[in-house]
């Protein structure tokens, strides 16, 4: 079983980055249990919030909230820190939409000799270059990060997200430019080398 | 072709109501339950049940609706209401009037603390609350037996033998809000596993005219015109009608597991590695799933232990429940809810069933996880290991405390004795 | 049995008209549509609470279930109803009733 | 034009020998309504008087489908009938009643009334009103008038007026709303076929002056004159609002003109529920009325204006 942990703020979608996760995995054939949730709370636009995401080839009976997970994506470096990265498992890693390159971020944070593979990706960069933009013209990422998802280890492939990106949302231009995103963030993720 | 599709437990039972063609629904929102009454008007708002000719009626209040549905159904038409915590208890007036009335309504709660103070997230107090009023309770541990319970709930209800209500209740947020795949099946093959209904009071029946008065003498009267019926009769009446779901249930259940291929125990209760088991976990909904992995964890660790996940509560399964702990010599019960004054709902209606058997277990209660206060597997284990230290301690067994896990008492500022 | 289902019955309460204390007496000769000899004026029937006023010329009182109220006798534009004692003029045999 | 007794159907939808009080204004009331709106009809019925006189066990001297509820719902009930009988395509030939008391309409069941009427659910919501819980022994209600003595109100009478439920429904915009009064089974019977009528335009709102012999204490023999005396002093204007428009019903038509109207003592002498009235009691009386009818007389101005 793949625990996932999705940090953002209110608004951005973190929850349905999950969601889709969770149907990208069903997709994949590699992982036909999932189950996807938020962080059980009263959601307000802007404050940080928390979802959550299991996917596993066996059933998935356990009902807790994720204490520590596999994977953890920060949709916005701004609710980054150190009590993320606590969040993280030993052997685990660090999904962060940031124009930083994974090696900046070990030394800006306490990460301290833990073994955590960090990878960055400038989503939001991405979402402003293709215009890919909410209704409050503010950048959308919780699609583009499927494709950095893609290029990690965990197996789920380009096509089970452009997929899942579809069920979501069906076909459309704006759908495509989503697809396109995570295409263009698989591409340009950087991965850091763990020692 | 059926599909399977990432939903969450309240489109779950959307998607069920769907399935089985309800015909009028009405409900109103109260988290956690609001997505299903969502789910729903958006499948007939977009013309998805123009099929059944579905009625949304979006009702002023949580009476209103199980009003609504109660009148619906005695005008002979497959009804559908749910609701969670304090819109459950502005019902229960009515949910008396649907048990008593005997109509097949199926309602699926959305499990969530009573108020005050408020909270918003699970517990099973409100589901626990209405255990008398006549409806039977299925409680569930996935979104796929919300689903599944919700189909089979309309068939036990609707059964001449039974005709009673029916809750299906699920751990708000825990399975309210988590996606989770949930395999819809086709119309076709739904019915054949339900048939069409039969309603026992068709207020459109107008050769007959039959009314539905529930108005009754105390005593039997013996009128020029025959016997008059009395309440204490279908008081009677309506207790056999629970004794005779078992058999209904378990029918149900062996007959979904034919035609779709899954199957929840024998539908009334859900072992897990019990075969061998000297110690066994009993729980229900979100509490009886988190401990399969307990079971698993301290299995590695050498215990004989498995799990009875109970998924039918009312009828109360006392003849099955003996059976099922025969062999045990140890149950601990986790409640995520209880009996003020006394201790765990769970704990003490399983004493009670086992109070006659030939075998009786020791049976050590624990309360978890109120108003939301995550449920987490070292919790349990913590449980379940101390109920094995004092597994032979008198003084513990005689002692009228209940215990609570996961407290945090000192760090909120409460003193042991809870001031 | 199911549920408490009704089906429809005279004298559900039982025979009502042992709760009368008057009973009402038609003077055919006083009433209008006896005069008339036509189906008009039905006051009494139409005003009677218990529906035990027989649309007839003249109109006829069902005994067996007329509480008595006295409402036609009162409503009669021409006096043809006289409210009577009951008790010197038994028209209806006991009966318990409902309860 | 008012139908002629004659004309009025024979076929009777209540048996005799019920449960109701002798001289019951609410057995005319109820028996010439559904004479009215005839076999296709379902009754819902919330705790009132009506509850126990559908009878007890398993008869009742109601011919029509009765399903009885709990007191505070029976506009929800009647509005899942209806929902009910459109999901069977039965809505058209069916018309769906809700027969409540002023208890369940004016207190208890008000929330109900208003969300139903407010989507538009589609039946008959009638209100009898015998102004005071009477089924529970004769306490008050929000509609019992002013100064009348109940067991909750036993010694110097209600010390406020009743609530106006006309109004209150008024501002619903209901399809079709009238007043009524069991002492007047012709009006009543026309206003309960133009109701009818009106099936598939949402809730129609009924309301019925009901005399009630032991909450009112008039005699028994009067409870048809009691009304008539209620209507006649002015106190009761029978009436209707057909898609908003407010027309005066015949019998009450004359008295806009003041001079018309009868002395309200008249009325309120016939009741021992009044007879503790001073001088003063009986002006708020007078004052009640003038001013309702002041209003009233101002919006039929106001309407021929337009």
């Amino acid at each position: 079983m793949i625990e996932i942990i999705i940090y953002g703020r209110g608004g951005m979608g973190a929850v349905t980055a999950g969601k889709i996760l969770a149907e990208a995995a069903i997709l994949s054939n590699n992982y036909p249990e999932v189950s996807a949730f938020p962080s059980f709370g009263t959601e307000r636009r802007g404050a940080p919030v928390m979802a959550f995401c299991r996917i596993s080839d066996e059933p998935i009976w356990t009902r807790a909230q994720i204490q520590q997970a596999d994977y953890v994506i920060v949709l916005d470096e701004t609710v980054f820190g150190n009590h993320v990265i606590d969040r993280i498992k030993t052997g685990g890693a660090l999904i962060l939409n940031t124009w930083k390159c994974p090696e900046d971020v070990r030394n800006m944070y306490d990460f301290g000799d833990r073994k955590i593979t960090i990878v960055t990706a400038d989503l939001t960069q991405i979402a402003f270059d293709l215009k890919l933009l909410n209704r409050e013209n503010q950048p959308i990422v919780n699609t583009s990060v499927l494709g950095v998802i893609a290029k990690s280890s965990i197996k789920i492939t380009l096509d089970d997200a452009k997929n899942a990106i579809e069920n979501k949302f069906g076909k459309s231009t704006k759908t495509d430019l989503n697809v396109k995103a995570a295409n263009m963030a698989a591409e340009q993720a950087l991965v850091e080398e763990v020692k | 072709m059926p599909k399977k599709i990432v939903i969450t437990g309240n489109h779950a039972a959307a998607y069920a109501c769907k399935s089985v063609g309800v015909e009028v629904v009405a409900a109103y929102p109260i988290t956690p339950q609001s997505p299903v009454v969502e789910k729903i008007s958006e499948f007939v708002e977009a013309g998805e049940m123009k099929k059944f000719n579905t009625q949304f009626v979006c009702v002023e209040s949580e009476q209103s609706a199980i009003s609504g549905v109660i009148a619906a159904s005695a005008t002979g038409c497959r009804v559908f209401t749910a609701s969670s915590a304090n819109g459950l208890a502005y019902m229960f007036e009515l949910l008396c009037w649907a048990a008593g009335s005997r109509l097949p309504v199926v309602m699926c709660i959305a499990m969530r603390g009573l108020g005050a103070p408020w909270t918003v997230w699970t517990d099973h107090q409100d589901a626990f609350s209405v255990r008398d009023v006549g409806f039977m309770q299925q409680f569930v541990e996935s979104n796929q037996e919300i689903y599944d319970t919700v189909l089979m709930s309309y068939r036990i209800a609707e059964d001449p033998r039974v005709y009673l209500p029916s809750f299906v209740s699920y751990d708000g947020y825990i399975l309210s809000h988590t996606m989770m795949p949930v395999q819809i099946e086709d119309d076709d093959k739904v019915a054949e596993f339900l048939p069409a209904l039969k309603p026992h009071t068709d207020l459109t029946n107008m050769g007959t005219r039959p009314g539905l008065n529930p108005v009754t003498p105390p005593d039997l009267t013996i009128r020029p015109e025959g016997n008059t019926p009395g309440y204490y009769e279908f008081r009677y009446s309506m207790q056999k009608a629970h004794e005779n779901a078992f058999e209904v249930i378990e029918e149900a259940a062996k007959d979904f597991a034919r035609i779709f291929g899954r199957s929840y125990g024998n539908g009334i209760y859900k072992a897990y590695k019990a075969d061998d088991a000297e110690i066994l976990i009993f729980a229900v909904a979100s509490v009886a799933s988190e401990s399969r992995g307990v079971v698993d964890r301290l299995r590695e660790e050498g215990l004989k232990i498995g799990l009875i996940s109970l998924k039918l509560f009312r009828p109360f399964p006392v003849k099955h429940l003996r059976e099922a702990f025969s062999q045990a010599n140890l149950v601990v019960v986790f409640d995520r809810d209880i009996g003020y004054g006394h201790e765990g709902i769970l704990a003490y209606e399983l004493k009670a069933a086992l109070y006659p058997a030939e075998h009786r277990p020791i049976i050590r209660g624990f309360i978890v996880g109120l108003g939301g206060r995550d449920i987490t597997p070292e919790d349990l284990i913590g449980g379940v290991k101390k109920a094995i230290s004092e597994k032979d301690d008198r003084n513990v067994q005689m002692a009228t405390h209940t215990d609570f896990i996961g407290l945090k008492l000192e760090q909120l500022g409460f003193t042991k004795g809870g001031d | 049995m199911l549920s408490s289902r009704q089906t429809a019955a005279i004298g559900e309460a039982g025979k009502t008209g042992t709760w009368r204390t008057m009973k009402p007496i038609m003077h055919d000769e006083k009433c209008i549509m006896v005069k008339t000899g036509k189906l008009s004026c039905l006051l009494c029937w139409m005003f009677c609470p218990e529906i035990s006023v027989n649309r007839t010329i003249p109109p006829t009182f069902d005994y067996d279930y007329c509480k008595g109220c006295g409402v036609c006798a009162n409503e009669c534009p021409a006096q043809a109803i006289e409210m009577i004692p009951e008790k010197e003029n038994p028209s209806c045999e006991s009966d318990e009733g409902g309860n | 034009m008012v139908i002629k007794v004659k004309d009025l159907p024979e076929e009777e939808y209540i048996l005799p020998g019920t449960r109701m009080c002798s001289g019951c204004g609410l057995q005319i009331a109820y028996r010439w309504a559904l004479k009215a709106l005839g076999p296709n009809t379902i009754v819902c019925n919330p705790a009132s008087c009506s509850t126990v006189t559908g009878g007890v066990g398993g008869y009742t001297p109601i011919k029509v489908p009765v399903m009885y509820d709990c007191f505070e719902t029976v506009a929800a009930h009647a509005s899942g009938v209806s929902a009910a009988l459109t999901a069977k395509g039965k809505d058209k030939e069916t018309v769906v009643v809700a027969w409540a008391g002023d208890g369940g309409t004016y207190d208890i069941g008000i929330q109900g009334l208003s969300g139903a009427a407010e989507r538009r659910s589609n039946f008959i919501y009638v209100c009898y009103n015998n102004q005071a819980y009477m089924n529970t022994g004769i306490q008050r209600s929000s509609a019992t008038p002013f100064g009348a003595k109940t067991t909750t109100t036993p010694i110097i009478g209600k010390a406020q007026v009743n609530k106006n439920m006309f109004k209150i429904m008024r501002a619903h915009g209901l399809s079709y709303i009238a007043t009524c009064a069991s002492g007047y089974p012709q009006d009543l019977f026309e206003k309960f076929q133009k109701a009818r009528e009106f099936n598939g335009k949402g809730v129609r709102f009924i309301e019925i002056l009901s005399s009630c012999p032991p909450g009112w204490g008039h005699k028994v023999n009067e409870s048809v004159e009691v009304t008539k005396k209620a209507v006649e002093s002015g106190y009761w204007p029978l009436m209707e609002v057909i898609e908003g428009k407010l027309v005066i019903s015949n019998p009450s038509k004359k008295y806009l003109d003041k001079s018309k109207r009868k002395d309200v003592r008249d009325y309120l002498k016939m009741q021992s529920r009044f007879k503790h009235f001073t001088e003063d009691d009986y002006k708020v009386w007078e004052q009640y009325i003038d001013d309702l009818w002041q209003e009233l007389k101002w919006e039929l101005e106001k309407q021929s204006d337009l």
